[in-house]
């Protein structure tokens, strides 16, 4: 059924295009109302038979994979859920891939968020992801969630040199001394890696400025589309690599899936929401390009 | 006392809020002066209102062209505006927020008002397209330019771009779609939204400082003398 | 003539028939799923569920032609539109606002806390009620007095707001180095290469975006001829200009898309149950 | 490489030392907790009235406990208190995080208000350097007397003060000099000169004329700009007798407006021809607004549309929609985001600033165009300042971007 549907509307929109080339040829300008019935075939035919393309990793993004993939077994790697609700559809598919990497690699993954909203996606990631994907998976040993504290930077001031100052107990209460997880950590600077996840204030670039930079911490990040220009910059010198937008979500869970063939059925969210985008890309790109011929046609015939 | 009052109200406002800025005693004028501001709006919210039921009756009462759906407008803005009044439907009492959860005004947000804002909305994929179609034209130099950086980022932001170009080697991956996307966007499209950007601020200073001398008075509807 | 209007009629019926039976359809389907709340409760969702559709695709409509549904959409938005944000503002800014600050009575009213008699903020009481006079033709004019006042306090903020954070602030934003890892003629040119992270990527950004104001603010002169030189400059400038807008036109292209997915997953999902 | 194993070195060290300090820490507390020495307590307190303030207010300085992060490791924060008499009683102000070793102490400045600080009163401080156990603290010795007071002039935005006052000097000298006759040049606008086309093509037409001010309340400097762009239309329209139509969506914005065209139907000579709905309100709600415009804009089919003002989305929505009813169409904003949207679909676009310009532009009075040529002043003055800054930051040189710095 998808198959059918996915080769008829391949057909469609195919044909189509191949059919308004030729009248481009021919000097012939397109109705708005068909390139309006493209782009509304090219976003609704992927919602509904679900098709996805798959990305090749750009390098920022591949950057980020390999330093997690090439970290020894047992390393420490810090997540920052640094984002609400109403930023969630956009990084955090990236939050979700960096959890699931981190775990699969047997890595120790420790997550707080600088953001009071980030503590409620925290619990419906453990739910959704550790407890029902990696049931061996102890809390305390294997991963912990020490949870919000307030303070934007401020907290990263003070965790830098020493968690304890800050964060006492994890969120269940449970102090962080009797953590075997927490046995050896004494600051951010015996982690291995941070991640920090956002879009907004504070977000990746006080995670660079304030943990990452100063203490010479490796430091890498997800960002929402609209905030990632102003994080090029740091990148590679204070940033390992980025996720930016849903584009970055959508690379990394695909790398993901090449490396580890246990998640060829996990969900890929950022994937499923680049496949409209990709196409309306493509149909946009090709009506420029058809518009183009057009108009050199027509100026050559009437000069 | 039509023209002169205005413009010496404007003058001294003006220059009292600008002197607030360095002298720290009336430093919070500059904050006061903007809540009132916002108080000042709701009753220009009032004379909004007015404005639309005068308009629409009198569209009505004149059986102007499509005059029908005038009384659309004007049933949808009472309902609304009662719904919202008197909080109708809403669990709480009047001290309770305006759009609690269940209250009609609520509902009516949620199902209409909200759904009409993200579809209108929605409406510039479709025109974003036939714009590209239409504008992006290699009519002239400064055209071709601007094909040109659309176009590039177009593709990086598409698996495509990768596809294209990965196998270009490390020593030059600036030359990558997706890389020379992002090169675009923090160099070139930085210096020139600086530039804009610089030129506006001085645009509004030098309105501003028209509008403070009264060299400016179009706003209150008269001709310079 | 007849016959158009007799084949709307038709389009009007069959319009109504179907979002009736969607209506109907949502109801039976709320009603028996597992967290229904009630049966006044299902039809009053399945109402708006359906009216909420409705009005999507009368929207989109649009993009044929205009059309009665739109025009229906457009009036009905207006009205309810206009309604909202007097609500807001009522309860927010007034209530909010206003009256804790100039009279104890009506806070007890409205079960605000009272805050004191301001007299300060009789300003704004009286400036509103000024601006009110305007629906009046014959004493109009004294709303100037209100405008007056709103604009010498929007020029006196802008003036200075604009002067320190857009112009000020950005000279020294254009002091960059020009050489970015310089470490000698020598090493430049035997390493030399053309990554995105390495230094000749790097120096070229500065290069640009220091050439890139320049040249950009050459354009924005207006009482110099653009001509010989500073002509050339003002070229260049309208180029990193296309460049500007090009790029950022290509970049909020996956934004508004991002837009249509949420209509198009609404109607497929939450109102056809096409997807889950 | 070598840098990277002594980095790595560096770090392990660092990591080891403090952690077994703190498991012999730990050891001792949980053998006996009452058996926690007293922290060092806070060295250095100073206090001084802060600067460049309205008053109410004190900055506190002091040299965080040794044992903060070394040592015995036990202070997990500072608390900052207050008297008003050396003896006390105290009352805190503030509690802290490690590592502080500042703190501005801000107070209320209305008398009813219960965390009033009055001005020219004498203060004194102390800082509590506190451990997990709340029981075991250490305090500083007390500070004061200390007053606050108002400044009356904050010397840290003299860099803003020198632009304003060099801006306005160089504007009212320059309109002085076009006031004497002095000759100005302006150049060419294409967007503008494109105007009183437009309008001719309207009327050879026979269709009206839709002049849209955008989201802009009548507190944005862009309206204002727009509307003497509008009085010059109205003034043409009037001349040719084309038909206007101005949607607004701010009322105000929409009163000042009906004064405008008014003004302008009087001035062109044809007062009778101006009429009330010419100029309507449409609503207040941004995406409404742009449903009822696209609708008008389909309805009447207008020759020319033109958009000057405030503009976010709906921009391209406009613009599109004009495209498809086959209007010329003449644009200006100084919303950086929608620019490139108006460049796209626009016929004409004025970018940014020469939406300010326009209206100087098509005044051609030497007030105006006086201040135009300082607005071009300055932007020579950001030029040769941005090369000099260039050049001294390049060779090292760090005390001239100092001079731009605003502290606060």
């Amino acid at each position: 059924m998808t198959n059918i549907g996915l080769i008829i509307s391949f057909l469609v929109i195919g044909v189509g295009l191949l059919w308004l080339f030729i009248l481009a040829l021919k000097g012939r300008e397109v109705d708005r109302r068909i390139i309006f019935i493209f782009i509304g075939l090219a976003v609704s035919v992927p919602l509904l038979f679900r098709i996805s393309f798959s990305e090749k990793a750009t390098p920022i993004v591949r950057d980020v994979f390999y330093k997690i993939e090439n970290l020894p077994e047992g390393s420490n790697i810090l997540l920052s859920y640094d984002y609400g609700p109403s930023m969630a559809p956009e990084v955090e598919p990236m939050s979700n891939a960096f959890l699931r990497h981190a775990l699969a690699k047997n890595h120790k993954v420790f997550i707080m968020c600088l953001w009071a909203t980030g503590q409620s996606l925290i619990a419906t990631a453990i739910d959704s992801i550790i407890k029902r994907e990696f049931p061996e998976k102890i809390n305390g040993v294997d991963y912990i969630n020490i949870g919000f504290k307030a303070g934007g930077q401020g907290v990263l001031n003070v965790i830098i040199t020493d968690f304890r100052k800050m964060y006492l107990t994890d969120v269940d209460g449970v102090n962080l001394d009797s953590v075997p997880i927490f046995k050896g950590i004494k600051s951010l600077k015996d982690m291995d890696l941070l991640i920090s996840i956002g879009g907004g204030f504070p977000g990746v670039k006080e995670w660079i400025l304030f943990a990452g930079a100063p203490g010479n911490i490796p430091t890498a990040g997800g960002s929402a589309a609209v905030a990632a220009p102003l994080l090029y910059p740091y990148y590679p010198k204070q940033m390992v690599g980025l996720l930016g937008g849903i584009k970055g979500a959508a690379e990394y869970e695909s790398e993901l899936k090449k490396v580890y063939p246990q998640f060829a059925n996990m969900p890929t969210p950022g994937i499923a929401m680049m496949g409209p985008q990709t196409l309306a890309h493509l149909v946009v790109m090709a009506f420029i390009v058809i518009g183009n011929i057009a108009f050199f046609v027509n100026r050559r015939r009437k000069p | 006392m039509k023209k002169q009052v205005p413009l010496t109200i404007t003058f001294i406002v003006g220059v009292v809020l600008i002197l607030s800025v360095f002298f720290p005693p009336v430093e919070t004028w500059g904050e006061d002066f903007s809540l009132f501001f916002d108080i000042i709006a709701v009753f220009a919210f009032f004379l909004g209102g007015g404005n639309l039921i005068r308009v629409h009756t009198e569209r009505i009462a004149k059986k102007k062209k499509d005059w029908g759906f005038s009384i659309i407008t004007i049933l949808g803005f009472l309902i609304m505006l009662a719904a919202g009044l008197f909080k109708l439907w809403n669990p709480g009492d009047i001290s309770a927020d305006v759009a609690a959860t269940g209250s009609l005004f609520q509902l009516l947000y949620d199902w209409m008002f909200n759904p009409l804002g993200a579809t209108m909305y929605s409406l510039l994929a479709f025109y974003v397209a036939s714009a590209s179609y239409r504008a992006f034209r290699a009519k002239n130099r400064d055209a071709t330019i601007l094909l040109i950086a659309a176009f590039i980022i177009l593709l990086g932001r598409t698996p495509l771009g990768m596809y294209a170009t990965g196998w270009i080697p490390e020593s030059f991956s600036v030359l990558q779609i997706p890389n020379l996307a992002i090169w675009v966007m923090t160099s070139p499209n930085l210096a020139g939204q600086r530039a804009i950007m610089i030129g506006i601020a001085l645009g509004v200073v030098a309105m501003s400082l028209r509008l403070i001398l009264g060299v400016e008075r179009t706003y209150l509807g008269m001709d310079i003398d | 003539m007849a016959n158009s209007k007799r084949i709307s009629a038709i389009i009007l019926i069959i319009v109504i028939a179907t979002f009736l039976l969607s209506w109907i359809i949502k109801a039976f389907n709320l009603e028996g799923s597992p967290n229904n709340t009630g049966l006044w409760f299902s039809i009053r969702d399945a109402f708006f569920i359906t009216i909420a559709a409705f009005l999507t695709l009368a929207i989109f409509s649009f993009l044929y032609k205009d059309n009665p549904y739109y025009k229906f959409a457009e009036h009905l938005f207006v009205g309810i539109s206009a309604a909202y944000w007097m609500c807001v503002g009522f309860w927010s800014t007034l209530i909010g606002n206003l009256v804790p600050n100039i009279s104890s009575s009506l806070s007890t009213f409205f079960r605000v806390p009272y805050k004191g008699l301001h007299f300060t903020y009789f300003v704004p009481l009286i400036l509103g009620i000024i601006l009110l006079m305007r629906l009046s033709s014959k004493r109009g004019w004294i709303s100037r007095w209100a405008l007056a006042w709103i604009v010498g306090t929007t020029s006196g903020l802008n003036l200075i707001r604009y002067l320190r954070t857009d112009f000020i602030s950005q000279v020294s934003n254009t002091f960059i180095p020009l050489l970015v890892d310089w470490k000698g003629v020598g090493p430049f040119f035997s390493h030399f290469s053309l990554s995105s992270t390495g230094q000749f990527a790097m120096t070229l950004s500065n290069w640009v975006i220091f050439i890139g104001v320049f040249c950009g603010l050459i354009y924005f002169f207006f009482s110099k001829e653009h001509k010989g030189i500073f002509g050339t400059a003002s070229r260049v400038g309208i180029w990193v200009l296309m460049i500007t807008f090009g790029a950022s036109f290509g970049y909020t292209v996956m934004g508004r898309v991002s837009l249509l997915v949420g209509r198009l997953t609404y109607l497929f999902r939450d109102w056809l149950g096409l997807i889950s | 490489m070598k840098l990277k194993i002594l980095s790595i070195f560096c770090s392990l060290l660092l990591g080891i030392v403090p952690l077994a300090i703190a498991q012999e820490n730990a050891d001792t507390a949980s053998v006996d907790s009452t058996a926690v020495a007293s922290p060092a307590p806070v060295s250095q307190l100073t206090a001084v009235d802060t600067d460049n303030d309205h008053g109410h207010s004190i900055s506190l300085k002091w040299e965080p406990s040794p044992d903060d992060g070394a040592g015995l490791k036990s202070v997990i924060g500072y608390e900052v208190y207050r008297a008003e008499s050396p003896g006390g009683p105290f009352v805190i102000r503030a509690a802290l995080p490690s590592g502080a070793s500042s703190h501005i102490d801000v107070g209320a400045k209305e008398k009813e208000s219960g965390d009033y600080m009055a001005d020219y009163t004498d203060y004194y401080y102390k800082v509590r350097a506190i451990t997990a156990d709340s029981l075991v603290y250490s305090d500083s010795d007390v500070f004061g007397p200390v007053q606050c007071y108002g400044q009356w002039f904050n010397t840290g935005r003299i860099p803003v003060l020198v632009f304003v006052i060099g801006f306005m000097c160089t504007t009212i000298l320059l309109i002085q000099k076009a006031k004497s006759g002095a000759k100005l040049f302006v150049r060419r606008l294409a967007g503008i000169e494109a105007v009183d086309e437009a309008i001719g093509r309207a009327t050879e037409m026979g269709k009206p004329i839709l002049y849209v001010l955008g989201l802009g309340t009548a507190a944005d400097i862009a309206t204002i700009a727009s509307y003497t762009i509008l009085g010059r239309v109205a003034k043409k329209v009037a001349e040719y007798q084309t038909r206007l139509i101005v949607p607004c969506y701010d009322p105000i914005t929409m009163t000042v407006a009906q004064e405008t065209v008014k003004t302008a139907y009087a001035d062109a000579g044809r007062p009778d021809d101006y009429n009330e709905d010419m100029v309507y309100f449409v609503t207040q709600s941004q995406f409404a607004y742009v449903a009822a415009v696209n609708g008008t804009m389909l309805r009447e089919r207008p020759a020319t549309n033109i958009y000057m003002g405030l503009f976010y989305a709906e921009s391209l929505i406009l613009a599109e929609t004009g495209a498809l009813a086959g209007s010329i169409q003449i644009s200006g904003t100084d919303q950086i985001a929608q620019i490139p949207f108006f460049i796209v679909a626009c016929d004409y676009t004025l970018i940014g600033e020469e939406l300010y310009a326009a209206s100087a532009y098509l005044g051609r009075e030497p007030l105006l165009l006086g201040s135009l040529k300082a607005q071009d002043y300055a932007k020579a003055a950001f030029i040769v300042l941005a090369v000099i800054g260039f050049l001294t930051i390049n060779f090292g040189i760090d005390w001239f971007k100092q001079l731009f710095y605003i502290s606060n």
